[in-house]
């Protein structure tokens, strides 16, 4: 039984720690391990490794569970658990704060390892847990011994999936076979956690660069499954029985605008502001999204129906575009017209739209805007740079994110006021930010945890740390031949049957 | 006698310096229709502000992919914005970009076409280069060029001309190796004339005729060139509105909506055509041996 | 001819020059970094340069110029910054769908495009010449794109002929290699068949009126042998020559056929390479397409001495 | 259709034309062919005469069926071929009747057969489109029609491409492509103009003899009189698309009835040499010593050998005086003409016009001397450029040399009245003029400059007798009144013996033979220049006076021995 799959895009990196690509991440999931799960309910769960916290809660020990293999053949040492977790160190973000604190990291047998705290950090299993972002994808000592700025090219894992190295061709498509080898674990699947039971022989991920194409081949039976179908397409779909459409990562996107604080007008408070006044939520979504079942406006930095959700601070945004305040904003800021340079991909179909109603929007709000279409490549670059807009420098761009990896202070990469060295592009100079981020991580208890994330949100609204426009969904399409496909922020092919079709 | 004015407009040049001896008298219909094709959507062009209903960027995105309705006689694209007045802009945009790359090409290739015919050694250095654009894809280049100067108007219509520059040059380089042994270029170096009034007098105006056939193909060519960069995301921004780019902004819809692409496709087509019909009518008449009938 | 083969060759070596000089300017001055797309959405300025050092894309031009024609004097053109795929074989296995499609479209082009323009020529001025000449024009006023949404609505979904999309080899059967190619090798040969068609029918109307065409009638010969034999060989040079130089307009519609069409083939792995900046994988495949592109207008410059004894090298 | 069998019958011709009208096609039609009427006896040679454009390849190519499809379209009469008509035969039967009952020669040896195929090939096809031979049979067929028309070599022939072969040898392979089937009616349309006369000479003999032994009947197309006189048995003579007189040979020459055959009669040259003119002066305008020209081919490998177009070449020129240099095609007169223009750079010897050295100037170093020394080319229609107004074309080089454009329209309004054209003509195009008054255009162009040496290399070659006989008047009367020396290149020596007053004579790049004309074309001392004499078609006969030249009467070979 082979699934024929079409990724929301082409896999060309293959080591999932160097990048944070989702097709990485989820090719990541195919053919390796991870230490921990999560569970629906958002709770890390033992997946290869169990763990016991000391009282003090500053010494993690784990242990591996019996039967885990490498492709090869090989046993899974704790030696390669820890050699796979430093190199996750030295690449996430939220890791790199966590070793901060970390005293030591030592296998103390074959089967187990402890992680010895410095100082008090309660979020150690949220992050080895986490689906999104870099999860603890774990690797054989010599391929984790790579450094970390250089791509891995032995790709084997532990995973329920092999990977077939000869059949790959980047662009074009990647095969994976089932690991006859793996055992699952008992507990039944629950999103990351819980037992992965492959149930087919083969998933070949097929690259189509047109999605009208994707479209009509599983509306022609050449295909059982889009990972991410265009809403706009949605009838061509749905007026077929055989095919099913249904949203399998029901938390979805966040979608949202970043200003730079280095260059004017945007290192201006007032003028951040009267921005995000000037912008509203819901245009942006209908150009987007376009289909009201698929889209949700949410104040929340942290994502609507997440454990921090709130909508402290979210009112300027939330109340719609409102020109008058923003242009009135604008004059009491002094603003002198200083077009804004806003950066718009065109080759990327789920960020392009964002930039050109922004632009609409702002200029409405009494904006100069200059809004200047590139491909993503150049964008990339381009917002790396920390110049002036003279010299090649930007103003303002849109991104996504998917929900888990921005549902904490912790994960939100934005969430950093670390300037020009530390934050994210943007680069804000927020010492007030960061300070209230080690509170975060140092809180112990849930309660005390949400209200500092509802003021982190406030703070980071005030400051105009980023601007959310809305969450989304999008739906997959399956051939109804495919069963089993769980519900989750990630895109995973076990448990999945397919019956002849 | 109205057909005919239609005509002498769109082919002036044609007409009265260089086929003196063609009588217009049996005006053929494909031509002429061509012409006035081309005539009216040259006139949309240029009163595209006057006629067209609505703001071409302005959106409405709670509008959008609305049916063709009389607000919206070609239904609205996925912002909401008019197709209709998108259209007219269009063929601003995409005539400046066709009409612009045959002008460019032409003003550049020319000199350097009389140039490499005549002179040996700027033929060996000039036409290697030549060569070697001519060996990379048009299409790469152009991707390259829009990439490296971004997507505006002005850097897509270099990107699209400069690959065409070599093939115009080896046009008139070809002609002018030709022409150069007709006796009245050797007549003319006989009364003592310089290069460049030989170049000028005697060797231009025999590239004319087929680099407007030349000029016909470039012309259509960088109008569809405009709108496959388009397709690759490397095209002009959606904030300027060319045929190219509102066909690739629609083509998702082209089952749901087919009228987002049909439209804007429509008059490209037709466009081109009558660009096409006319180059070839243009070469058919300049051809004396096919205008004047043979002798046995 | 073997002395002409070999200047010809000679000739072209400072074409390639100039060509892998240019591409590499051009590319390295072009904005983008592959660093950013290896590290994704939440890399840090850091991780970027680290990334760029192993990459080696932090040495001056010059120096990464020279590594570089270095490799390539030694056959090696390097690996794919992104996938870490060795170059070559990344083209590898691109060869075989782009070739397919070119030469399915060029039989496709030859078979349809000769006749239509022989014909046209035949009928100068009829309504038979307008008929084929505006068919012929329609083809290449339609953006490739378009064309190929077309047919696959017609042939593919309403008709189910043939499949929506992809490639098989022709190792895996004739049908399903044919039923796959066939639509998009139609699409393409959409615009080539316009600009054959047309070059045909300048070429035959320029014969037509030689004085050998006239003693061939005089010979009472019946007007296929006179249009076929006489007239078309001799017209072959012109039509050849836009074969040849058509090749280029070909692989921006390559480009455009693959996506539509989902052919894993080299126009796709070239936009791509652009667009994720992958230097060395973009280098090889213009240094290859230019290579082509010499070599099958070397190779048509040969054939016009079989196509015309007068000629000789 | 049993009408016109009869009549065919009746008369036995092989060809019979009656009021053929033919007209071009389209909304206005022109009347090209008026009402032609014509027959052709079994056996018979009948020449058909007339200026350029009076429509006798019109006449031939209907009588083929050949008429350009929308152009030309016969309206009315009737061409009977052995009786059956043409015009209304079917396309498929008219195809049949083709190659083997009529047959065609065209002008052009160079053009008329098919560069890309061979000889062989182009022959074979005739008999597979209209016999049954087997493939043995055809093979000896192609091998003994080539040798009937005396071809060398027969083998290497048949593999050879018409390129590979003379214009001679070419024109005899479209003969035996004509004669393969043996047709009754073989059509010769110009077939001999395009080549020298002494290649002309074998051509028309051959032709005699073939239809001597095939008993063919030929329709013989052409303007040159002197043809006609040496192989007519009937004459036919056109005008303006209708025919004007026709008539056995002898009574043609001899007693023309109407005034346009006894003007076309007329017009042709005397192969008798002019008096000599007295020379008016002493001074040499231009002369050239071991003058040598090879042309050579660039090649990157290997070093090609040149074509040696000229070695060792002398000539002087006087003022007001008139030097021919005639002989056959490719001897070099042209690269002299070249030379001496500087349009292309000698490899050796020296030039001196008006006793300066002009070899090795540099471009901007000869512009001065340019001036002096002007051109009168072959092809009237490509000298000129067809964009520009013939004022424009005249003015072109005295405004180089810095007259004021007013005047030097003035000029040119004034030397169009001197060349016999209307002031009014400077704002004309080129082509609104005939080939004559074209060619007086070009003189005008030269004489603008007020050169001292007028080179014309085959200045009237391209021009109907009458028109050239005009031309050569208006040469010889500018030389009168401006004293410009004249380098007369022709290889015509009935042009050359009526307007020289010395002549060079040249074979293969070299002068063999230079003297006063008398002398050289009166009393040839070289073999070549008498074989070149020898071979003038009509040379028996004196077409201005309307008798044959008494044997051992000034001009006859006779008189010269
Ligand atoms: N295809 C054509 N269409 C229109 N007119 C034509 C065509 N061919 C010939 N004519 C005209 O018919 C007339 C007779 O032409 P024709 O070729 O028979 O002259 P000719 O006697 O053979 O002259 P020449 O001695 O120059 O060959 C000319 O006026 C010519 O312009
Ligand atoms: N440009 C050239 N390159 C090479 N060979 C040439 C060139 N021009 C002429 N020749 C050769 O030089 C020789 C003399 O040619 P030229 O044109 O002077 O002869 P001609 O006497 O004028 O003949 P015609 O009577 O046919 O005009 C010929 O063998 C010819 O083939
Ligand atoms: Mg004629
Ligand atoms: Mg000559």
């Amino acid at each position: 039984q082979e699934i024929r799959a079409v990724m929301h895009s082409g896999i060309r990196v293959l080591d999932p720690v160097i990048t944070t690509a989702h097709i990485t991440r989820n090719h990541g999931y195919m053919i390796y391990d991870t230490l921990l799960g999560m569970d629906e309910n958002l709770k890390p769960q033992p997946q290869m490794a169990s763990w016991e916290v000391s009282d003090d809660g500053l010494t993690y020990t784990f242990t591996l569970r019996d039967g885990l293999k490498w492709h090869d053949g090989g046993p899974v040492t704790s030696a390669d658990a820890v050699a796979s977790l430093k190199r996750w160190g030295e690449r996430d973000g939220g890791a790199q704060m966590m070793f901060k604190s970390v005293e030591s990291l030592e296998p103390t047998g074959d089967k187990t390892f402890v992680l010895k705290l410095s100082e008090p950090f309660s979020y150690v299993l949220e992050l080895m847990a986490k689906p999104s972002g870099l999860p603890t994808f774990i690797m054989p000592e010599r391929v984790a011994k790579t450094p970390a700025g250089e791509s891995i090219t032995d790709y084997t894992g532990s995973g329920p999936f092999k990977f077939v190295e000869a059949e790959f061709e980047p662009g074009v498509r990647a095969v994976y076979e089932k690991n006859e080898d793996y055992v699952p674990r008992d507990e039944p699947p629950s999103w990351t956690a819980g037992g992965k039971v492959v149930k087919v022989d083969k998933v070949t991920w097929v690259v189509m660069p047109d999605v009208q194409t994707a479209v009509n081949a599983i509306n022609g039976g050449e295909i059982d499954f889009i990972e991410q179908t265009p809403i706009d397409l949605l009838p061509l779909l749905q007026a077929n029985p055989e095919l099913t459409v249904e949203v399998l990562s029901p938390l979805g996107y966040q979608t949202m605008a970043r200003l730079n604080w280095l260059n004017p007008p945007f290192d201006n408070v007032k003028i951040r502001q009267a921005a995000m006044t000037a912008l509203g939520q819901e245009p942006i979504l209908a150009a987007l999204v376009g289909n009201a079942e698929y889209m949700k406006s949410c104040g929340s930095m942290y994502g609507c129906g997440t454990p921090f959700a709130t909508d402290a601070g979210s009112e300027p945004i939330m109340s719609g575009p409102q020109p008058d305040k923003a242009k009135a904003m604008l004059e009491e800021a002094g603003y002198d017209g200083t077009p804004i340079v806003l950066m718009q991909p065109t080759d990327v179909p789920s960020i392009a739209p964002q930039p050109v109603v922004a632009a609409q929007l702002l200029r409405q709000g009494g904006f100069t805007v200059d809004m200047q279409p590139m491909d993503w490549q150049t964008l990339v670059t381009r917002r790396a740079s920390q110049a002036g807009v003279a010299e090649g420098g930007w103003n303002m761009f849109f991104t996504n994110w998917i929900i888990p990896e921005v549902w904490s202070p912790i994960n939100n990469p934005m969430l950093n006021g670390g300037g020009k060295e530390a934050a994210w592009f943007g680069w804000p100079n927020d010492p007030e930010l960061d300070e209230m981020r080690t509170k975060f991580a140092q809180a112990s208890d849930e309660e005390t945890r949400k209200t500092i994330a509802a003021d982190i949100q406030a703070h980071a609204y005030e400051v105009v740390n980023y601007i959310p426009v809305g969450e989304y969904t999008i739906p997959s399409t399956s051939r109804n031949s495919l069963s089993g496909m769980l519900k989750m922020p990630v895109p995973v092919f076990w448990n999945v049957e397919k019956a002849a079709d | 006698m109205a057909d005919k004015a239609t005509l002498a407009a769109a082919e002036p040049v044609i007409r009265q310096r260089f086929l003196p001896k063609i009588e217009v008298s049996r005006l053929r219909f494909a031509p002429t229709l061509a012409a006035i094709c081309l005539a009216v959507i040259v006139a949309a062009a240029i009163l595209a502000p006057l006629l067209a209903p609505y703001d071409p960027i302005a959106m409405n995105p709670m509008e959008r992919l609305a049916p063709a309705s009389w607000a919206h006689p070609f239904g609205t694209d996925p912002y909401g914005r008019d197709v209709f007045s998108r259209t007219l802009y269009g063929a601003q945009i995409s005539l400046i970009v066709g009409l612009g790359a045959a002008f460019v090409a032409v003003l550049v290739g020319l000199p350097l076409g009389l140039l490499a015919g005549f002179f040996r050694w700027v033929d060996a250095v000039l036409m290697r280069i030549m060569d070697g654009l001519m060996a990379i894809p048009s299409i790469l280049l152009a991707i390259a060029i829009v990439s490296l100067a971004g997507s505006s108007l002005w850097t897509v219509l270099v990107a699209i001309t400069i690959p065409e520059i070599p093939r115009v040059v080896r046009l008139v380089r070809s002609v002018v190796l030709s022409a150069r042994e007709e006796p009245y270029v050797e007549a003319a170096i006989a009364v003592g004339s310089s290069l460049i009034k030989i170049m000028w007098r005697h060797l231009t105006p025999n590239t004319i005729a087929p680099l407007i056939v030349q000029g016909t193909y470039v012309c259509a060519s960088a109008i569809l060139t405009e709108a496959i960069l388009s397709f690759l995301g490397a095209g002009i921004g959606t904030e300027t509105p060319s045929w190219g780019n509102i066909m690739s902004e629609g083509r998702l819809y082209f089952q749901l909506k087919p009228g987002l692409i049909f439209w804007p496709g429509l008059f490209l087509s037709l466009c081109i055509l009558s660009i096409n019909i006319l180059g070839d009518t243009a070469r058919d008449v300049m051809d004396p041996r096919l205008g004047k009938g043979r002798n046995g | 001819m073997f002395a002409y083969i070999a200047r010809r060759i000679l000739a072209s070596v400072p074409v390639m020059i100039v060509v892998a000089l240019f591409v590499f300017l051009l590319l390295r001055l072009t904005p983008g970094d592959p660093a950013a797309i290896i590290a994704g959405d939440m890399a840090t300025p850091a991780q970027l340069d680290q990334i760029r050092q192993s990459l080696g894309l932090n040495e001056p031009l010059v120096t990464q110029f020279v590594t570089w024609s270095g490799q390539l004097l030694s056959g090696d053109f390097g690996r794919s910054l992104i996938s870490r795929t060795p170059v070559l074989t990344l083209i590898g296995q691109r060869l075989e769908p782009t070739l397919s499609l070119a030469i399915v479209t060029m039989i496709i082009t030859l078979v349809l495009s000769i006749p239509m323009g022989v014909l046209a020529a035949w009928r100068h001025g009829s309504l038979t010449d307008s008929a084929v000449m505006a068919v012929s024009v329609l083809g290449f006023s339609i953006p490739v794109f378009v064309t190929g949404y077309i047919f696959i609505q017609i042939f593919a979904i309403d008709l189910r002929i043939f499949p929506v999309q992809g490639f098989k080899s022709i190792s895996e059967g004739l049908w399903p290699f044919f039923s796959r190619i066939f639509l998009p090798a139609l699409t393409l040969a959409t615009i080539y068949i316009a600009l054959i068609a047309r070059m045909t029918r300048a070429a035959m109307l320029d014969v037509l009126g030689e004085d050998y065409v006239r003693t061939a009638r005089a010979k009472g010969l019946s007007e296929r042998v006179v249009l076929f034999r006489h007239a078309l060989r001799n017209a072959a040079v012109p039509i050849l020559t836009v074969v040849g130089t058509g090749f280029a307009l070909m692989i921006s519609g390559v480009v455009v056929t693959e996506s539509v069409f989902n052919i894993p083939g080299l126009g796709r792995l070239t936009v791509d390479a652009i667009l994720a900046r992958d230097y060395p994988v973009i280098q090889a495949l213009i240094l290859l397409t230019s290579g082509i592109y010499v070599v099958i207008n070397l190779l048509i410059d040969i054939s016009y001495a079989f196509m015309d004894p007068r000629i000789r090298y | 259709m049993s009408a016109s069998t009869n009549a065919a019958e009746k008369t036995g011709d092989v060809l019979v034309v009656e009021d053929l009208v033919v007209e071009t096609g389209g909304r206005n039609p022109a009347t090209i062919l008026g009402g032609v009427s014509l027959r052709v006896a079994p056996g018979e040679t009948v020449c058909l005469v007339g200026e350029s454009g009076s429509g006798k390849s019109v006449t031939s190519l209907a009588t083929m069926g050949l008429l350009p499809k929308g152009a030309l379209v016969a309206r009315s009469g009737r061409i009977l071929v052995e009786g059956e008509d043409v015009l209304t035969a079917r396309p498929a039967r008219l195809r049949q009747l083709r190659a083997t009952r009529m047959s065609m020669i065209f002008q052009e040896p160079m053009t008329a057969l098919n560069p890309v195929l061979t000889i062989e090939s182009q022959l074979e096809e005739v008999l597979s489109a209209h016999s049954q031979m087997g493939a043995k049979e055809r093979r000896d067929r192609i091998r003994s029609i080539l040798e009937l028309v005396k071809l060398p070599d027969v083998e290497r022939m048949c593999r050879s491409y018409p390129h590979q072969l003379s214009g001679g040898q070419r024109q005899r392979v479209m003969i035996a492509m004509a004669l393969v089937l043996e047709p009754k009616l073989l059509i010769a349309d110009e077939p001999t103009t395009a080549l020298d006369v002494t290649t002309q000479k074998e051509i028309l003999r051959l032709i005699a003899e073939i239809q001597e032994r095939l008993g063919t009947s030929v329709l013989f197309i052409t303007h040159d009189m002197g043809v006609v006189a040496d192989i007519a048995t009937r004459v036919y003579v056109m005008r303006h698309g209708e025919i004007v007189e026709e008539g056995p040979i002898q009574r043609i020459l001899e007693t023309p009835q109407r005034d346009y055959t006894r003007d076309l009669l007329a017009s042709v040259p005397a192969l008798h040499p002019r008096e000599g003119r007295a020379a008016t002066s002493r001074e040499v305008v231009l002369s050239t010593s071991e003058l040598g020209m090879v042309y050579r081919q660039p090649s990157l490998f290997r070093k090609r050998q040149g074509t040696v177009a000229a070695t060792d070449v002398n000539l002087t020129l006087t003022r007001g005086r008139t030097l021919g240099v005639v002989g056959e095609s490719g001897s070099g007169k042209s690269t002299v003409a070249r030379c001496v223009m500087r349009l292309i750079d000698p490899t050796a010897g020296s030039i001196r016009l008006r006793g300066e050295e002009i070899v090795g100037l540099s471009r901007g170093a000869l512009r001065p001397m340019r001036k002096r020394i002007q051109m009168i080319f072959q092809d009237p229609n490509r000298s000129l450029n067809p964009r520009l107004t013939v004022g424009d074309s005249i003015t072109e080089g005295p405004i180089n040399y810095g007259t004021a454009p007013k005047a030097a329209r003035e000029r040119a309004k004034e030397l169009l009245q001197l060349v016999g054209l209307p002031p009014d003509a400077v704002d004309r195009h080129p082509h609104q003029f005939s080939g004559g008054q074209r060619q007086r255009i070009a003189i005008a162009r030269a004489l603008a400059m007020e050169p001292d040496v007028l080179v014309a290399d085959e200045a009237v070659s391209a021009l109907d007798v009458s028109v050239q006989a005009q031309v050569l008047d208006l040469l010889d009367e500018i030389q009168t009144r401006l004293g410009v020396a004249l380098l007369f290149i022709t290889h015509d020596l009935r042009v050359a013996a009526q307007i020289c007053d010395e002549v060079v004579v040249m074979q293969h790049g070299r002068v063999v033979e230079y003297g006063p004309t008398a002398e050289v074309l009166g009393h040839p001392r070289e073999a070549y220049t008498r074989q070149l004499i020898e071979a003038a078609p009509g040379r028996h006969w004196d077409f201005p006076n309307f008798r044959p030249l008494a044997p051992g009467g000034p001009g006859s070979i006779e008189a010269m021995e």
